[in-house]
């Protein structure tokens, strides 16, 4: 088989037209269209730019020499009738090559993929980053922060401070898209799912819900009429100002866990044992004796006294036993589920003393 | 006798006797070619509706804030419109069509292994397709063609009708399945090995353990979705213990590989046709035949691809993401193989072979972007997007439905003998070619730029681009009807074509047009591929074929 | 024919005739292809064990709460029952290859028999379950659904066994020609075989 | 009462199991040279009937009970 002139000529046109797209998207003015508001965007777009790069100077050859082989080789009046094409059934070392060059270029694509894999999601639970809990509703977000009572409409964060978000939903499934994030989560029911991010960028970002989630999914989106949830990324100054203000607006709304002053239970003397088979009996049915991120209703309760990945509570702190206590007294109306109070469960203060022993076993 | 038989007393020398009166004839037929006629115009009809019901949702879109339907009469429609379209038109279209009309005659075949099977195998699919329609009297299914719950534990009663409508489906694609699997394996003619197989085939013939498994186990799905929906059996409901993710996972296990069942038979397709009127051999025969083997098998390991941002553990995700990453390369080997076949050749541009070419350029497309879409980094951006839309109707649209184009235009001589319009299939084509760039193009870049897909209303900023979309679509729908009215028109006034029209030299084109009800006077022997041009054809025993030599004597019984 | 003799061909009698071509490839076809209906059937149970599994493991650990105890020492007894009824299956078509009809169909009873008495067992274990599948939870989800399923396919192999056991008896199949009673013999094995998974995976693990 | 019934229960199985799990053995041992796809399966098949039946035997003795088992 020998390859004509013209071949040699739509090679380098092809050429000149993938480097010309090459260079598109390595400059391309993506930010300029829409801006990167969190660290992990600029690793995101520039997986982005290696794709589209390599992947649209492929389609050009691609393209390109099926247009001029359609050209170049179709039947033409001189053709006699029963002309037949260049009988060629295979070149091995062809094959070759185009079987290693994919495997090649799947294999940098893949080392690529996985750093950046590493690079944004959230293996390693940071410790000092600013938990804020995402809620799916039909068809609108809530938000709860550490210290503010209730649910917010509207999703703040300060510059600069790390923040780990966690997501689940309240009925469907819906998911948490931020475009300018570059990031989305499902929010699963019954699942809590995270991110972690750094936002980088101060402004207004639209949310933006991509699982289908009944009548209103296409209005389950920030410039709605209907109060819906934008991402706000304020200074941190302004960010304090809307979280005082919040609070303040917020301070009588119901408060799941601050509701009582105090515990009134002695946790003296709890007996690890007898609070297992409680926790068994009454407990496991909704909770886990697993990581937090386990739920079944209730989060997974491993570690939720020591594990210092185990988040804070609603006020903000770390948990202590008394608060597991007044949890298990007062119960709990949460975001993802309520938990019936101790009349309603049938302890008595002795087994609250019991299972806050057992809690404070799992390490 | 001139020729002597090469099978004696065998099963393939064991003719039915041939049915008399219509119903036994064009019903209730056992003949493969009459079954995949019937496949074909049952799928056409369903893709007529799918057609209506996408031109309703582009209707729909032309405004951000719709108006043209409430939304949930919208959801109903997507969801209808996806059901449809892979459940009862692609996937039966080109395994129950294609595959019965013409993989037994191209293995030298009388008929499949098990006709009766085949039989109940299509009457179960109109079956199961007024079913799914007949859903609409009690409330559609509205949750998207994958149904994901809890949002399906939501749905009107229709859901659990879709349930059933698809699983009914799926227990023909499994006979069919079955069926081809055995004809292929024990039914070939003496000397069609595996290595002389056409192409075509080997597409069926690996698809057929995937219609087999895959369907399967979205039967399981589909049976605990409708017990949980019906009994309570709380499958997916997170509240009772359930898990959401787990119907994720027994969803895609099987709808992953169908995405494979809806392209595999096209490539074999496009491999009989780009030789066909290349006049040249299929470059890289084994290469083809084994990367689809790849495929098949790979699609297996890839399913959770689906679900990269729905809470899976990450560990997991990092082999679902390099698994599917190595598809590209069988893939890649094809696409590099078609293209060496054009290299060289003496191109007709038949209709067929416009579909085929433009198949290979809007595949190529949907692949590309499918590697985009396995690389997790970028899917946790475009997943649940028009970018998703966008990547599967240029596999779906561009390639498998190509692929069904331009096997129709190459293989309606051998259904009918007659020729469609080739001026108006060139017509159809360009209407086609360009409506479906021009529809689903821009749909990448919605995506990227924030619209979720499944949406009635949307954000505003997007509005010219669907406006846009909305009259492409029509266009393509344009192409698509003046291919329905070819067919009918031809059907009846088309130009007589003679057993060989495009002078192809697999099997089925040695023999008369219509192909007889018993196929073949003599079972044929086989001792080359039938990819050779430059030789004569590598059939012994097809000498009477044509001519008026009475037909064989069907057995007594 | 006033009264048939019950001889050791049968009720009635069974020529020899040798197996000719299109029989020994029809075989081959039909074996072929219900094996590949028995690989299908496996991937069902297999998808309904996969969400067994799947749901056992993201709960909040086995067995939840509120779910009933399994008894062993019943279903220890019911699978030795239902191997038991694997191995005279074997022997009733090694019987009917060896031209002894009577002893086949004597093992055939027996597996019919042990069947029975299977799924009696299975509705004992039911009831003193005592909880119905759809206010049993993912138990429920796991358990009665494969069990149930499993039981069905019991009880069509059953009636599948009996017809084949009377069609026999009718001289449907020679002791040459008798794929059907092979084809009833693989059936019967793939439900002994399906549940030495589930009894693993529902009382020893 | 219910103690008794699966004490004999638990006999029964034992020694059933032995049988099954014997004659299984005997008749994978018969079949091992034939030919033919049905009768690969039929080994396949007898092999895990064997397994079941050890298997049942290890359950009737208590070795192996899982969990959410009434031992």
């Amino acid at each position: 088989m020998r390859l004509d002139r013209g071949f040699w000529t739509a090679t380098a046109v092809l050429t000149v037209l993938a480097l010309i797209v090459i260079f598109w998207w390595v400059y391309a003015p993506i930010t300029a269209i829409m801006p990167e508001a969190v660290d992990k965007a600029a690793q995101i777009d520039a997986l982005y730019r290696f794709l589209a790069a390599s992947g649209s100077a492929l389609f050009v050859y691609v393209v390109g020499y099926i247009v001029y082989f359609c050209v170049a080789f179709r039947r033409r009046s001189s053709h006699a009738a029963d002309a037949i094409g260049v009988q060629i059934h295979d070149s091995h070392k062809l094959e070759f090559w185009w079987t290693l060059f994919p495997f090649l270029f799947v294999v940098g694509l893949a080392i690529i993929s996985v750093r950046i894999f590493y690079g944004i999601e959230p293996i390693n639970m940071p410790s000092n980053s600013l938990v804020v809990e995402g809620l799916g509703h039909q068809w609108y977000y809530t938000f709860r922060y550490p210290g503010i009572n209730g649910e917010v409409k509207q999703l703040h964060l300060p510059l600069n401070q790390q923040v780990t978000l966690h997501v689940s939903s309240y009925d469907v499934i819906h998911s948490f898209w931020v475009p300018d994030m570059r990031l989305k989560v499902d929010m699963v029911p019954g699942l809590v799912n995270t991110l972690t991010f750094t936002p980088t960028r101060t402004g207004r970002y639209n949310i933006v819900c991509t699982e289908f989630c009944g009548t209103l999914h296409g209005d389950m989106r920030s410039g709605t009429p209907n109060d819906k949830a934008y991402l706000f990324i304020d200074t941190p100054a302004q960010y304090k100002s809307w979280y005082d203000s919040q609070q303040k607006a917020n301070a009588n709304a119901s408060n799941e866990i601050a509701v009582a002053s105090s515990s009134s239970i002695n946790l003296t003397g709890g007996d690890v044992a007898a609070g297992k088979a409680m926790f068994q009996t009454k407990c496991s049915a909704c909770h886990a004796v697993a990581p937090f991120e386990q739920k079944i209703v209730g989060p997974g309760l491993k570690g939720v006294l020591h594990d210092p990945s185990h988040p804070n509570l609603v006020d903000g702190e770390k948990a202590t036993p008394e608060d597991v206590a007044k949890i298990l007294q007062n119960g709990f109306s949460g975001p993802l589920g309520v938990m019936p109070n101790q009349t309603a469960n049938g302890i008595s203060d002795k087994d609250i003393a019991n299972l806050v022993a057992y809690l404070n076993s799992l390490k | 006798m001139a020729v002597a038989a090469v099978h004696s007393g065998g099963i393939a020398d064991h003719i039915h006797p041939e049915p008399q009166g219509f119903i036994r004839k064009y019903v209730f037929s056992i003949d493969h070619k009459i079954i995949g006629i019937q496949y074909m115009i049952t799928a056409g009809i369903f893709m007529l509706l799918a057609g209506a019901l996408a031109e309703m949702i582009r209707a729909q879109l032309m405004r951000a804030n719709g108006g043209f339907m409430t939304p949930d009469t919208f959801n109903t429609v997507f969801t209808m419109h996806g059901s449809t379209m892979v459940w009862l038109v692609i996937i039966p279209l080109l395994t129950g069509g294609f595959g019965n009309l013409v993989m037994p005659v191209q293995i030298g075949a009388r008929d499949v292994a098990f006709p009766w099977l085949n039989m109940i195998a299509f009457w179960i699919f109109p079956v199961s397709g007024l079913m799914l329609y007949s859903s609409f009297l009690m409330g559609a299914p509205a949750a998207g063609w994958t149904e994901y719950p809890p949002m399906s534990l939501q749905g009107a009663p229709g859901t659990s009708m879709w349930c059933a409508a698809i699983f009914l489906v799926g227990v023909g694609s499994t006979m069919t399945g079955m069926n081809f699997l055995v004809t292929i394996l024990k039914m070939r003619a003496p000397g069609m090995t595996f290595t002389r197989m056409p192409l075509f085939v080997w597409g069926q013939f690996v698809t057929a353990p995937l219609l087999m498994i895959a369907t399967t186990a979205l039967g399981a799905a589909l049976a605990a979705l409708f017990v949980q929906r019906e009994f309570g059996v709380p499958f997916f409901d997170p509240t009772k213990g359930g898990s959401p993710l787990l119907w994720q996972h027994m969803f895609w296990f099987y709808s992953h590989p169908a995405v494979y069942i809806m392209i595999l038979p096209a490539f074999g397709m496009i491999s009989e046709i780009f030789p066909t009127f290349g006049r040249k051999p299929i470059f890289g025969y084994k290469m083809i035949a084994f990367s689809s083997c790849a495929i098949a098998i790979l699609g297996f390991m890839v399913w959770a691809h689906h679900m990269f941002t729905s809470g899976m553990a990450p560990q997991l995700q990092l082999p679902f993401m390099v698994l599917t990453m190595l598809i590209a390369i069988p893939t890649g080997v094809k696409i590099f193989s078609w293209m060496a076949t054009l290299w060289g050749g003496v191109l007709t541009f038949s209709t067929a072979m416009l579909y085929s070419v433009g198949f290979l350029a809007l595949f190529t497309l949907g692949g590309i972007t499918g590697v985009f879409l396995a690389a997790v980094p970028f899917d946790l951006h475009a997943h649940g997007t028009y970018f998703i839309v966008a990547h599967f109707h240029y596999v779906i649209a561009g390639g498998s439905l190509m692929g069904a184009l331009a096997g129709l235009y190459f293989w309606f001589p051998k259904m009918t003998g007659r020729m469609l319009n080739e001026t108006w299939g060139k017509w159809s084509f360009w209407l086609y070619f360009i409506g479906m760039n021009g529809t689903f193009l821009p749909m990448h870049w919605l995506g990227l730029w924030g619209m979720p897909r499944r949406i009635a209303v949307y954000d505003p900023q997007f509005q010219t681009w669907n406006q846009i979309e909305s009259v492409f679509s029509l266009v393509m729908t344009a192409g698509i009807i003046l291919t329905f009215v070819n067919v009918l028109v031809s059907m009846k006034r088309g130009k007589k074509s003679g057993h060989n029209p495009w002078d192809a030299r697999t099997l089925e084109w040695q023999i008369p047009s219509p192909m007889p009800y018993y196929n073949f006077k003599h079972i044929p022997s086989v001792f080359a591929t039938p990819y050779d041009f430059a030789e004569p054809l590598p059939y012994r025993g097809l000498e009477e074929e044509l001519t008026d030599s009475p037909p064989p004597v069907p057995a007594a019984h | 024919m006033a009264v048939a003799s019950v001889t050791q061909a049968g009720i009635v009698g069974r020529h020899h005739e040798e197996p000719d071509q299109l029989y020994v490839e029809t075989r081959e076809l039909r074996v072929q292809g219900f094996l590949l209906f028995m690989v299908s059937d496996l991937v069902l149970f297999s998808s309904f064990i996969f969400a067994y599994l799947y749901l056992r493991n993201t709960g909040q650990g086995w067995p939840p709460p509120g779910a009933p105890k399994l008894d062993l020492a019943l279903a220890a007894i019911n699978s030795v029952i239902l191997f038991g009824s694997g191995a005279t299956m074997h022997f009733a078509l090694e019987n009917w290859k060896h031209e002894k009809f009577m002893k086949f169909a004597g093992w055939m009873v027996s597996t019919i028999v042990l069947g029975a008495m299977f799924l009696s067992g299975q509705i004992v274990e039911y009831g003193k379950l005592a909880v119905g599948w759809g206010s049993s939870g993912i138990f429920g989800a796991g358990f009665f659904t494969l069990t149930g399923m499993h039981g069905f396919h019991v009880f069509c192999g059953i009636i599948y066994l009996t017809i084949l056991l009377l069609q026999a008896a009718q001289g449907k199949y020679t002791f040459q020609k008798y794929t059907g009673l092979t084809l009833g013999t693989l059936y019967w094995h793939f439900v002994d075989v399906i549940w030495v998974v589930l009894f693993s995976i529902f009382y020893l693990i | 009462m219910n103690e008794t019934l699966a004490h004999v229960e638990r006999i029964l199985a034992f020694a059933g199991g032995i049988v099954v799990l014997f004659v299984a053995a005997v008749a994978l041992k018969n079949d091992w040279k034939a030919k033919g796809l049905e009768n690969q399966v039929f080994k396949m098949m007898l092999a895990l009937l064997a397994l079941g039946a050890f298997l049942a035997i290890l359950a009737s003795v208590n070795v192996l009970a899982g969990k959410g088992v009434e031992i």
